[in-house]
């Protein structure tokens, strides 16, 4: 058991220290019918070697179809980016990845400084003022940015619309509606659809996403102004950050909150999770803020640090009054983004989102003009959904057959919704060459007709 | 001194001075470092991407109109830049880290490997199921291990950490309770619990009743079968609890709360102490998260992520949030919809998109195959030995407030510094220039200037030595009046002790540029 | 300071005190780690491996008797003891790394990355040459790069390191001359090489005849045309040399060695400063080793692995050892026998077995393509720009026995220092104490306590300015008496100065057993 | 360019510092003859992104039989091991690869002290009383111990056994023959040989490679014993460490001098480096050593610490009277080799020790039962040799074809000889589960017949 450093002789020595006969005197507390031996667990195996624990799991892990295998062309919340390898390398660093929250900050400085390098560069990013240590990820993020709402305007009410990720809308639902009460717009492929309507005085916030879920991209303008007008918070959702590289952030459209998947940048698809929430807002918004936030402070000495502050929203301190229950978050995922964003810069990130805009512009096209195929999203970043003449899924399933993963069908994310079948939303990233799209256009054209 | 070309022996002089005040501000290995935002330059760029040709004619007119604000660093510059933030940090790797109620174990490397491996780190969540049977097979795998360690039925599997996995749980229980038909508001917490636990319950909707303690560091079993009526929800209790005991009357609660009717959710943050050994399942607990972060090893990451499944009794189990992973002849498939979801259940949501912290899951299972079954119980009783024996050897210089024997952790108060004019806070800066993370501190609330101490197995018996020697070590000072050993502590960290107060009074939250901090 | 819980937020007091002494002897972030030796415990494991049943019969009673003696560590115990000792390193990551002659440029990650592709990392060199035509096409898309860039019709693969690549280089020279049925046993190498110039020239059986330098740094031209005649075999010079200068007259000296028959041997060292604008080959170069390591920046490791292939011109090629990778209609082979070798070719022998360090050549194929040609120059004009920037600084400060421009290196003497009782060593060790690695002191032997600074073009301006504002602080510190700063340094390092004389009087290279020492 | 951190204006203000015009100034000292622009290096592409670089790399890789990828069992001076994932974690480390050969010592304690223990570990192994910080690898530093051999002596002769590997005799064969004689016995496969005969005054060291070549462990007594009566050295060279953990080591037998390939622990295959050369010897004997060592010291304040030391034995200090040429060495592959010999430990590499023999032995019972095949090796520890009814070379195309690497044949390390025409040479380590020796075995059965 090499993970293990005592000997039989220290654990003997030991429990002589402790004064006990054995092991066993030590678990005295648990009532009997809770002791058990080994052999109730005799589904499980025995210890394993390295060798043989990477061949059990490489050979689970050979049974998938990793997206870099094959043309590959699926977002709709997850986008599939190049990672620098300085970032994959640096977060492994021992001293990132085997640390707690930094609660003692004076050992801590590491962690506390690119936190608070992170909530700037999201607070950059979307054009807020102020932006938290990370949540957990963007759907739950959305859901912690309505019950902010919700607190802020003391106002039940929260409007979605119906271009948000329905998972995001669920994760939205089984939270806010326990307090609350939460609206589903109508989802519209391509559609603005028309949210004012929904505000009313009760409305704490509208919830929009853009791009949205199926790749269309918001002017958030006039939903800010209507909001705003019924007393009510604009949210913004955006699920693929790579956009704000090219397109106005949702601060500069009048959001109030901004919640976001972080994932595009600095970490991979790993089937979901771990992922990484951004959450900013204007700074008078603070104190009902959830999430960890590092703050800049001066030790004994004068000098410079970082600590953890403003913790009296939190649970640790407030207890059933916090903010949040939030205490993990996404830490490492954080780094991951800092390092990313820090490679990019202004140039890298601005050029990084014209190639993905550029890309899936000129797939777009290409699949657009296939017969029975048309696009439906007039405007979007790197993504967009296109009406098929055929269910959706069988193209999909069709497809991979073929060896392309291309895309994801409207019944994946709607089962059961007859009006969603025939879409297909489909994302072209920086890692899609050329001749991956021309690839998907030509089996598309066989697998419609 | 004469003229020394490297190789040629160079033999020493005693020349002795105050520590010298660098022109750099760096000192020796110890390097100062400024903000991203304080290095970049325009124009400069860590990564090269083309300059790509687009039209405007897909963009609405929504292009962004101001530069992000970035700054430009060059590769080598980013790298720098972080590798001298690591170095300010205390890790695992670096020394034992006995911060209680967190479990920081050994985090082995082959398991970051395998959740690298493209089969698994490179997988979109919507990839068709028949693309992704080996990672739900991995998922089968891991919860298979789960229920079967705590002897509990089922487990959800998508909560993002403790706290959201307490929120899981909680959430099931108040499905249960409705699809009862009853409304019942009230969760009877301990006062030793830990902030998350009151705080889910609030944020499920909840009002929070406390639970006492009782002078022994149990929580009061009398007073909760007490308060124990028809609208209480659940009971919420840590097991092994904060303190570091075993609640004895824990079989002996769930039973009477769930005479009431109530439910029996089990904090699981310290599952460490008794895996292998003891079954939640078996106690009649309803609901418990698992902090593989904890527990299983995914490594904490500097504040996360981690991964929080939520083990269900079968009273519960009908009301597992989306997505349900199934298995049936065409494979593994998940469910999305309740719609799809087997007519015995009644998922109570969602918790958020998608189907949980996957990059964990691989590394816990790698964690489990390595251990087994047989290791994975050794691990909990070495967890709870090595408490024991720090308990045992620092008890009569430091003070605990309850008598032994303790789980995995083990917990002392701030008695034996009454007088000294060192506190708790103190007491661990002081640790920090002997090299040592510090303890969980202040933590139960119900301990007076709580110190506890959580070794976990992966201390070696003379790593155990030193450090109760070195805890003796400064106990002794502090009793012996070097009070300003430990006031103005720590002395030799990156930073001295830093001004918390300032931080909150005038938040500073982000780097702005200079002109505008000034306008 | 009144009880302060975690999270609320704490104010500061100025509490002042010597820097406590501590208990474990560590401090803070710097921790001491004792020998693995000292670590281990008998009996314990790192790994997990069954145990084999096995017979002897197929062992031929040559079991062996007794334990190899390897102390016994977990894994947790490793992990931590190689963190700790690596935080005792300087590394270029952390910081500015100015080792003259060493080129400590910035590693880039991919090439990490790249180097353990499972088609790479993962070859036998002796599997069928068709199941290795990715790795053969490798190599070949490298000697291209190379080729290319130094001018030079071919290269050897094959050595290990600059000082292999020497060897290499003589040992063809030595088989050319042979051919032509001479014997030439002198090698002129000037007095400012490295120390592997005449070693490798000895090695090779070549008698070494030092040739003078200039007052100007440069290689006695003069000099070293009178010494040349019909027994010299080579000249041995670096280019650009080890004073940080161009040699003028490089072409006329290749001109006059090749008239009476001699080759011209270029250590390629500081290549860095010329690739991409300038090509050895047209300078008459007829072998030069390039440092994998220092120009195409494969990490140095703490001193090595490296790679040293060798260009070679027409004259030499022929000579070129085992193995020859060559192309034809079956794709990639590679010849193993001189049997096998073209008719034009007469390899003069093997330097190793197999071909040469392809973990390097992947690295260093992965840096050449992300920098491209433009980028190679550009790295270059770079590199010897922030020298000249240093001298040009630093050249009223410190002193600087020659007139600038300067390649890639700025060579400082020790002047300055005269009367104020420091030594070049002693402003090194001072550097330490700034959070600098020293220069490379004492090299080249030409300057008295010569310092050779060579920043690299992975600086960026403020690195250098901050760097040049330490250095001239320094020197001031040093001029204005405060001889102690110096002599005693570096006072905040992992260690003081250490006793050279002691090692090497009296040595001690391996732990042994307490009763062995004793007996 | 990511990796230059000088901006346009940075470069135009620096020339002005340095009072030149341009940077064509700073290159006044080369000839005209001698400076090229960009378009002669037309033969070569500009600068890529990763993304490019990778996909090109990662392009080539795929055209090779990666060897975990297929049944393999090759060896002959080079093994696969599992490397435990730490290893490749630790020695990735910023301050382990980044930085440069220790000559600072009170800033690279961390370097010097690995290297200490790596000296430690190499001389525990070896059964030798020193051993250097290592050399290139294994077959240089064979060449080396011969080097040495004739200086210690003041003879000019080595005679290297015919077990030794071709490989290993020609770097000999190309180094001491400048000033000395090297007499080659003949190779035999599975035969110890008579080396006693060929020793005579003039010999300054025997060459014996155990387990030799064709896998053949050797007993070094006698020879060295031979050796030894004749005032010549016994250079005992071992290419596969890991038999240490079960065979006798030939500090035991009587070696002098132990020159050793250290690959098999810590690191992989590389297709053929960087490795790591060990180098042991007798105390007596270091002053005459090559390489670098670390040794123990104390530092100003009396703490123990290590330095680069006996450097007057170094090329930097001695020029031209130097122990040997080299300066870089295999520091990093060192550090692996540390590693993991610390996570074995005594206990761990016995065991890996005995996992290989018994891999071997098993495997090679099931070849040697193929018709037709015999095994000529009767004494081996997890390599054997063959003789087959065919030339090997063709029955290793034809497992190849059919995805098995099956060994190397007599004609790869033997071009030309006839007689070693039909062995294979096969190994087999705990990488090779036995369903991939079965596998080997019934495709072996197929080849041949
Ligand atoms: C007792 C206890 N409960 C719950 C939690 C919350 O777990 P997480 O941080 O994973 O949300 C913690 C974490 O420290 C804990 O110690
Ligand atoms: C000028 C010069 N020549 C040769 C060498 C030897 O190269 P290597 O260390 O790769 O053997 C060096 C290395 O420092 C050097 O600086």
């Amino acid at each position: 058991m090499r993970y293990l450093p005592l000997t039989p002789d220290d654990r003997r020595a030991m429990l002589r220290t402790i004064d006990v006969p054995n092991v066993d005197a030590l678990f005295r507390d648990v009532p009997k019918e809770g002791v058990v031996g080994r052999e109730v667990f005799d589904a499980l195996p025995d210890h394993k070697g390295e060798l043989e624990v990477e061949r059990t799991l490489s050979r689970m892990g050979a049974l998938n179809i990793s997206a870099g295998s094959v043309p590959f062309f699926c977002g709709a919340g997850a986008y599939r980016h190049h990672i620098p390898a300085s970032v994959d390398h640096l977060i492994q660093r021992s001293e990132f990845l085997t640390s707690y929250t930094p609660y003692q900050p004076e050992v801590a400085q590491g962690t506390l400084q690119y936190l608070f390098e992170f909530q700037t560069q999201v607070a950059l990013l979307t054009g807020m003022e102020v932006a938290n240590a990370s949540l957990y990820d963007g759907s739950t993020a959305t859901a912690e940015a309505v019950l902010m709402a919700q607190r802020l305007t003391r106002r039940p009410k929260a409007v979605l619309s119906g271009g948000l990720h329905p998972h995001y809308a669920a994760t939205v639902e089984t939270l806010a509606s326990l307090s609350g009460k939460v609206v589903h717009a109508d989802a519209e492929p391509g559609r603005a659809g028309d949210l004012a309507k929904l505000i009313d005085d009760e409305t704490a916030c509208v919830v929009v996403q853009s791009p949205d879920v199926f790749g269309l991209i918001h002017d958030l303008k006039p939903v800010a102004d209507a909001a705003h007008a019924k007393g009510a918070l604009l949210i913004a959702v955006v699920t693929e950050v790579v956009s704000l590289g090219l397109i106005e952030p949702p601060g500069a459209m009048g959001a109030d909150i901004v919640a976001a998947e972080g994932q595009s940048i600095g970490n991979g698809l790993n089937f979901g999770g771990p992922y990484v929430g951004l959450f900013a807002t204007r700074e008078k918004f603070i104190r009902q803020m959830p999430g960890r936030l590092s703050g800049e402070t001066v030790d004994a000495e004068g000098r410079r640090g970082y600590v953890l502050t403003l913790s009296t929203r939190e649970q640790h301190i407030r207890r059933e009054k916090a903010t949040s229950n939030i205490c993990t978050n996404s830490g490492l995922c954080c780094l991951a983004f800092t390092i990313h964003l820090a490679l990019l810069g202004d140039k890298g990130f601005s050029r990084l989102a014209r190639l993905n805009h550029g890309r899936a512009s000129s797939l777009a096209e290409k699949l657009a003009a296939v017969k029975g195929v048309s696009l439906v999203t007039p405007q979007f970043f790197n993504e967009f959904t296109l009406k098929l003449p055929k269910p959706a899924d069988e193209i999909v399933d069709a497809l991979a057959a073929r060896g392309i993963l291309g895309g994801v069908p409207g019944s994946r994310l709607w089962p059961h919704q007859a009006k969603m079948r025939d879409f297909l939303i489909v994302a072209a990233t920086e890692t899609s060459p050329e001749e991956d799209c021309d690839a998907f256009a030509q089996a598309l054209a066989e697998v419609v007709s | 001194m004469t003229m020394n070309p490297v190789g040629r022996p160079t033999g020493i002089e005693a020349v002795e001075m105050e520590h010298p005040q660098t022109f750099s501000g760096d000192r020796g290995l110890d390097h100062e470092e400024p903000l991203l935002f304080e290095l970049g330059r325009e124009g400069m760029c860590g990564v090269d991407i083309p300059q790509a040709q687009i039209s405007d004619k897909r963009l609405g007119g929504l292009q962004r109109k101001k530069p992000v604000g970035l700054p430009g660093l060059s590769e080598p510059e980013v790298v720098r830049h972080f590798v001298r933030l690591s170095r300010m940090n205390y890790a695992i790797d670096a020394g034992l880290y006995p911060l209680g109620s967190c479990t920081m174990k050994h985090n082995p490397r082959l398991n970051e490997k395998m959740a690298r491996l493209p089969g698994f780190g490179d997988l979109h969540p919507l990839q068709p199921e028949r693309t992704v049977q080996g990672a739900l097979s991995l998922i089968a795998e891991l919860m298979r291990w789960l229920t079967t360690l705590t002897g509990m039925p089922a487990v959800a599997m998508s909560p993002k950490a403790g706290a959201h996995g307490e929120l899981c749980g909680l959430l099931a229980i108040r499905a249960a309770i409705k699809s009862r038909g009853e409304q019942r508001r009230r969760i009877l917490v301990p006062s030793s619990a830990h902030g998350t636990n009151p705080a889910t319950a609030a944020l499920a909707g909840f009002t929070v009743d406390e639970v006492p303690a009782l002078a022994n560091g149990h929580v009061d079993a009398d007073a909760l079968e007490r308060m124990l009526a028809n609208d209480v929800a659940a009971i919420m209790l840590t097991n092994p609890n904060t303190c570091g005991l075993f609640e004895r009357r824990i079989r002996e609660l769930a039973d009477a709360a769930h005479k009431v009717g109530a439910y029996f959710y089990c904090d699981g943050a310290n599952f460490n102490a008794i895996a292998g050994r003891v079954r939640p399942g078996d106690l009649g607990v309803d609901a418990m998260h698992i902090n593989l972060h904890k527990t299983f090893s995914t490594p904490h990451g500097g504040g996360g992520p981690g991964a929080g499944p939520v083990v269900l009794s079968a009273a519960l189990a009908p009301f597992a949030p989306l997505p349900l992973l199934v298995h049936d002849k065409g494979g593994f498939r998940l469910i999305e919809s309740p719609d799809d979801a087997p007519p015995s259940t009644k998922p109570f949501g969602r918790m958020c998109a998608f189907h949980g912290q996957m990059g964990m899951f691989v590394r816990a299972l790698a964690y489990m195959l390595s251990h087994g079954a047989d290791g994975i119980r050794q691990a909990s009783e070495d967890a709870v030995l090595a408490a024991n024996y720090i308990l045992a050897s620092l008890k009569d210089v430091l003070s605990a407030p309850f008598e032994g024997p303790c789980m995995h952790e083990a917990l002392f108060d701030d008695h034996f510094l009454e007088g000294t004019g060192v506190t708790t806070l103190d007491f661990a800066k002081a640790m920090i220039d002997e090299g040592y993370h510090p303890m969980t501190m202040y933590f139960p609330l119900v301990v007076h200037g709580a110190m506890l101490v959580e070794p976990t197995e992966s201390e070696s018996k003379e790593s155990l030595d030193r450090f109760i020697r070195v805890m003796a070590g400064l106990a002794q000072e502090a009793k012996s009046g070097r009070k300003e050993r430990f006031a103005g502590a720590p002395y030799l960290a990156p930073r001295r002790r830093l001004d918390e107060t300032r931080a909150a009074r005038k938040p500073v939250l982000r780097w702005a540029p200079k002109d505008a901090a000034e306008s």
